[in-house]
């Protein structure tokens, strides 16, 4: 039999999912729910100093890093959790899985470089 | 019913079944071997043992003090011969098993473990913490998966062996899971059954140790050799019998009276040894038969303590702190505070003596040959032997490789050399007749008796009878309730009449072989008038060389009367017998 | 032959609704999908970022929408379930030596509660200086 | 002595007479220390000597007797009834075919354990004259754990994949497979991992870890499968490295393997 080839995400995936452990739930918090609740005041996140920290490369990459790592995370998972409901076209939920990662990852990619 | 056909035939996948497997898979690649075992393999009783195996390795040991120890414990009715071969047998078969990937506990510098054990002048007991049976088992049955010749009937109930002309040819058995009978047809047959220690009510014994083996081999005409030694292990939690190992003495631990008074001092083997600085061969660490007797002088003496599950003693090993506890006993530390609710680290726990090991068994030579030709046996079912009137703890497990592998290379000799071939039409003749009567049993009237009725008469009459202390009256009334107990038996009907699974036909048939095989150990008791070991006798209470320095065997004679008791001389090359002295006097 | 084994068959749709330990379990592999979404919204930001200050104001009100805020509620619970799961199982992935043992299961998941407070407070105090 | 009864409602299943499995309950008088096996016992010698099922050690290490126990995969002989209330519900193995009553087929399990190679595997065989392998007591610690498995099967029983996906090499070959890994004896990895990591290996299992919940030994086959998977992800990125990979491996192994 065949070895898997499951590696090549398998390592995304890890490093994806510790990474969403230690950042996403302080993204959401933050940018998701307080700055648009106004508690971090009305200019949060404004255009203008959200594009000159992004500027920055080291922040490029970090901030990259992270979007890009939590959506592979996600999007094994996600794979692997359409088998646990009972959807057994494994091949093609991969597909649309990582297609939409890569189809994410591109767009945060052109994205930030764009900044 | 199914014909199998092969060169060898292996009855039990325990210890010493694996053991002889693979030497024969290692002997000779061509032959095709049939492993057959009632249980899987890995469920084994050799999985229960605790404490570890004994085998010289260390710089400060001896072959010739493992010698002497082992005569010694034994009570000088060991075969001397047989003994030197295992001894000088033993290190080689423990290193092959660590390279076969047993997790012996080691030394800081890599080297292999040992610690102490009763009756042991020298530590020399490898161990893989206090769950030596169960990693040598498991190893054993993993390597065995490396040979493609070893074939495996899991789960298969052998019932009788194949005798054609004075010859055995194979053996009878029925596929638990169709209910099928299988013949199973060979050139030789080697019985690794195990021992018998459910004929009593308080054992360390799992289910399955019901001696199916050694009475199969008894009622084909091998004598069974010193059954009236049967060894009660003096540490087994009272509620089920589970066995506290030697390793707990072996580390430090003490055994105290209801007030707390160490009483071995009190029975020649003091003097008392400083706590947590245990001695060896004297106190805690004197062998299992002396302290197994202590505890019933004690009892007469109204110094147990009294427990919902009868009279007990106190195991302490408190003083021995909890680190050392979990790291060298973590396995009984569990055990006692699971089953009696007590922690050891902070409390001590109430033991007693539970029937434990059949030092008797099969008679073989030392090639683990019996006396009928193309049958061989090996581990507690054979008695080789090497363990006299008093196993030594951690001798059986060593002697499961050392004789299974011999018991392995008899057996090919013995096929090459003789070249036996099978008489298969004479073997399935017999094969027809045992599977006529396996399913009469199916057909006896359904009267009152019940299998659990009769097993607990059986019970209340060994305990009773041919317990730690035995007389003339206990022996004559016991050896009588049995006599009418097998006659009862003939009258048990199966219930279950179904073919899956049918545990309720293999319940009868293993009742059928403890009561044969009780009968065995209560008459050859009451014939030996002498205390030896762990044979004691209130009504002649010293050992006499001049008359019993002789094994007994024996011999089975029909389905109605008692066993044959006769005698064979013992082995004695160079230790003649002597004073067992657990004193801590240099010897 | 009288054998006859009875399978008992496992629903491969509705399996998890049997035990608490499934259920807890598939709540953990959902949190992927909330996760994966606000991801993918964050993703989109900052594309909108690249477009320029309206785009990304219009981004910005579409965060404050109740429907939004109802989503990060979710995520948030599912993304904070995610992280203890997680830690609490990296010292069976990960073992670290120390002596002759390895370092203790609970020093391990705590040193990431730890640094997850950390993190999580770094990210809290920048985004809120921004 | 305290005694007390309870109702022991038990799955029966008799493939000569019966077309689905069915609920026979029994009442049974119990001591309060007993465990569920004692109370099984007492049905089988008192009540109904047709009841099947699997004992022997009665001390949690010989691994025939696991059952469902309330819904939860247990050994019946370290299952305490002063844990339970009055009804207490027995069925076999989950996951597993019922032979008869409490019996299950365990024909899956017996055939993959010898696929995964559990045993110590080497280049070169030491000889015996040349005494033991020297293992320091780290290098035992490393895989111990691993080697304390009773094959009970409770880890299969529990664990969803296996029992979606009876093709999964399952929770105690792989943690074996892992025990011999990281046995510093040994030299077989490469050739484990071609059944460990294919694809009904490792990669089936999506981390539940209701195996290692459920484990009576504490082997946590759970985390055995983790390290396999990091490990083999490791092994797939080096093997792919060429030259350079296939050195990195050699000396990361054998630095670990005895001489
Ligand atoms: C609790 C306990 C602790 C012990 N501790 C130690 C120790 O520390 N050191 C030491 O040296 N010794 C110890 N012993 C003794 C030692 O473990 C046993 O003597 C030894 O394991 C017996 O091994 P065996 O291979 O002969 O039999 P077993 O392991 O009992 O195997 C018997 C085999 O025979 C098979 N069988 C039996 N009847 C039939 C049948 N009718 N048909 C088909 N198959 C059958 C069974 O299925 C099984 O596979 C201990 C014993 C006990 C009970
Ligand atoms: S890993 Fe644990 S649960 Fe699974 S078979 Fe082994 S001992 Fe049993
Ligand atoms: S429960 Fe099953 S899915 Fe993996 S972690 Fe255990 S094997
Ligand atoms: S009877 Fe042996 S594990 Fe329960």
């Amino acid at each position: 039999m065949a070895k898997s080839n499951k590696p090549i995400v398998w390592g995304l995936f890890a490093v994806g999912g510790t990474v969403a452990a230690f950042c996403v739930p302080a993204l959401i918090l933050a940018h998701g729910l307080l700055v648009p609740l106004g508690v971090f005041g009305e200019n949060a996140l404004s255009y203008e100093r959200v594009s000159a920290v992004i500027g920055f490369l080291p922040v490029k990459i970090v901030v990259l890093g992270v979007v890009i790592l939590t959506l592979w995370h996600a999007a094994h998972r996600i794979r692997v959790t359409m088998h646990d409901f009972g959807i057994r076209k494994d091949d093609m939920v991969a597909m649309l899985c990582y297609g939409a990662a890569g189809l994410l990852t591109a767009t945060a990619l052109l994205g930030v470089m764009a900044v | 019913m199914e014909t199998i056909q092969t060169d060898v035939a292996i009855v039990g996948a325990g210890g010493a079944g694996l053991r002889a497997a693979i030497a024969l898979a290692e002997a000779d690649p061509g032959l095709s071997i049939t492993l057959l075992s009632k249980v899987y393999p890995m469920r084994s009783h050799t999985c229960a043992a605790e404490g570890g195996a004994a085998g010289v390795i260390k710089p400060d040991d001896s072959l010739d003090q493992h010698f002497s120890d082992t005569v010694g414990g034994g009570d000088w009715l060991c075969d001397q011969d047989a003994v030197e071969l295992f001894i000088n047998e033993a290190p080689r078969e423990l290193t092959r098993l660590e390279h076969w990937g047993c997790p012996w506990s080691r030394e800081t510098d890599g080297s292999v473990a040992v610690r102490p054990f009763g009756g042991m002048k020298i530590k020399r007991t490898w161990f893989a913490a206090d769950k030596s049976g169960f990693h040598i088992l498991h190893t054993l049955f993993q390597t065995s998966l490396k040979y493609p010749a070893i074939k495996r009937l899991d789960e298969v109930f052998t019932t009788d062996l194949i005798v054609v002309d004075g010859k055995v040819q194979g053996c009878c058995a029925i596929e638990m899971r169709t209910g099928q009978m299988i013949q199973v047809q060979a050139k030789a047959v080697i019985l690794c059954s195990g021992g018998g220690g459910r004929m009593f009510p308080f054992t360390t014994n799992g289910a399955i140790k019901t001696g199916d083996g050694m009475a199969m081999a008894y009622r084909a005409g091998v004598p069974l050799k010193d059954m009236e030694f049967v060894q009660y292990h003096p540490t087994g939690l009272p509620s089920t019998g589970i066995l506290l190992t030697e390793g707990c003495r072996g580390e430090g631990g003490v055994l105290r009276n209801k007030d707390g008074y160490r009483y071995l001092q009190d029975y020649g083997m003091g003097p008392e040894s400083p706590l947590g600085e245990p001695v060896l061969k004297t106190m805690e660490l004197g062998p299992r038969d002396r302290l197994s007797q202590a505890f019933w002088h004690e009892q007469q003496k109204g110094n147990t303590i009294q427990t919902q599950w009868g009279d007990c003693v106190y195991l302490d090993l408190r003083h021995l702190g909890e680190a050392k506890i979990n790291e060298r006993l973590p396995f009984v530390r569990d055990l006692a505070k699971s089953y009696s609710g007590v922690d050891m680290v902070t409390d001590m726990v109430p033991i007693r003596p539970v029937v434990h090991y059949m030092m008797g068994g099969i008679h073989t030579d030392i090639t683990a040959a019996t006396p009928l030709p193309g049958l061989f046996a090996a581990g507690e079912c054979a008695c080789v032997s090497i363990n006299g009137a008093n196993r030594l703890g951690s001798n059986s497990l060593t002697e499961l490789l050392v004789f299974g592998r011999r018991a392995a290379e008899s057996a090919v000799a013995y096929i090459k050399d003789s070249g036996v071939s099978v008489d298969g039409a004479a073997a399935n003749r017999e094969a027809t007749a045992v599977e006529a009567r396996i399913r009469a049993l199916f057909d006896r009237p359904e009267g009152d008796e019940t299998t659990a009725g009769l097993r607990q008469e059986m019970f209340d009459t060994m305990e009773g009878g041919a317990g730690i202390y035995r007389d003339e009256a206990s022996l004559t009334a016991t050896t009588a309730k049995l006599a009418e107990l097998r006659q009862r038996w003939q009258t048990l009907s199966v219930r279950d009449k179904s073919a899956v699974f049918n545990t309720d036909v293999m319940q009868v048939l293993e009742l059928g072989a403890m009561l044969d095989l009780a009968e065995t150990v209560a008459s050859s008791a009451l014939e030996r008038k002498e205390s030896r070991g762990s044979h004691q006798r209130l009504d002649h209470t010293e050992r006499d060389d001049t008359r019993y320095l002789k094994h007994s065997m024996a011999s089975y004679r029909g389905e109605t009367a008692p066993p044959a008791i006769d005698y064979l001389d013992v082995t004695i090359t160079k230790s003649q017998p002597g004073v067992r002295d657990y004193s801590g006097a240099k010897s | 032959m009288s054998r006859k084994p009875f399978v008992r068959p496992v629903p491969a749709t509705t399996w998890y609704m049997r035990n608490g330990r499934y259920l807890r379990y598939m709540a953990r592999e959902v949190s992927s999908l909330f996760i994966g979404l606000y991801m993918a919204g964050l993703a989109m930001g900052l594309m909108r970022l690249a477009q320029g200050p309206d785009a990304w104001n219009a981004y910005l009100t579409a965060l404050s929408s109740p429907l939004a805020l109802v989503f990060h509620v979710l995520a948030f619970a599912f993304a904070t379930y995610h992280a203890t799961t997680w830690f609490n199982a990296t010292p069976k992935a990960m073992r670290i030596r120390w002596g002759d043992g390895y370092v203790p299961g609970p020093t391990v998941v705590r040193a990431h509660y730890a640094l997850w407070g950390l993190v999580s407070l770094v990210i809290l105090v920048l985004v809120g200086v921004i | 002595m305290s005694e007390r009864t309870i109702e022991l409602e038990i799955l029966r299943y008799n493939p000569a007479t019966d077309e689905a499995p069915w609920y026979q309950t029994y009442t049974v008088p119990c001591q309060e220390e007993w465990v569920v096996l004692d109370a099984i016992n007492y049905v089988k010698d008192h009540l109904d000597s047709s009841l099947s099922y699997r004992w022997s050690c009665h001390m949690a290490v010989c691994g025939s007797c696991g059952m469902m126990i309330n819904g939860e995969p247990m050994l019946s002989c370290k299952a305490f009834l002063r844990d339970f209330g009055r009804k207490i519900r027995v069925e076999p193995l989950s996951h597993f075919p019922i032979e008869r009553d409490l019996v299950v087929v365990l024909d899956d399990f017996m055939e993959k354990l010898p696929r995964v190679k559990p045993y110590i595997v080497r280049d070169q065989e030491k000889p015996i004259e040349e005494g033991e392998y020297k293992q320091k007591p780290f290098e035992l610690y490393e895989f111990k754990q691993y080697s304390m498995c009773i094959n009970c099967m409770l880890c299969y029983a529990a664990c969803p994949q296996y029992g979606l996906n009876s093709e999964f090499i399952g929770p105690a070959a792989l943690a074996l497979a892992h025990r011999y890994n990281k046995d510093s004896r040994d030299e077989g990895r490469d050739q484990r991992e071609e059944i460990t990591a294919a694809h009904d290996g490792i990669w089936e299992c999506s981390f539940v870890g209701a195996c290692s919940e459920v484990c009576p030994k504490a082997v946590d086959p759970a985390g055995a499968i983790q390290q396999m998977k990091l490990a083999s992800t490791m092994d797939w990125y080096l093997e792919r490295l060429g030259g350079v990979g296939a050195r990195v491996k050699r000396s990361l192994s054998s630095r670990r393997t005895s001489k």
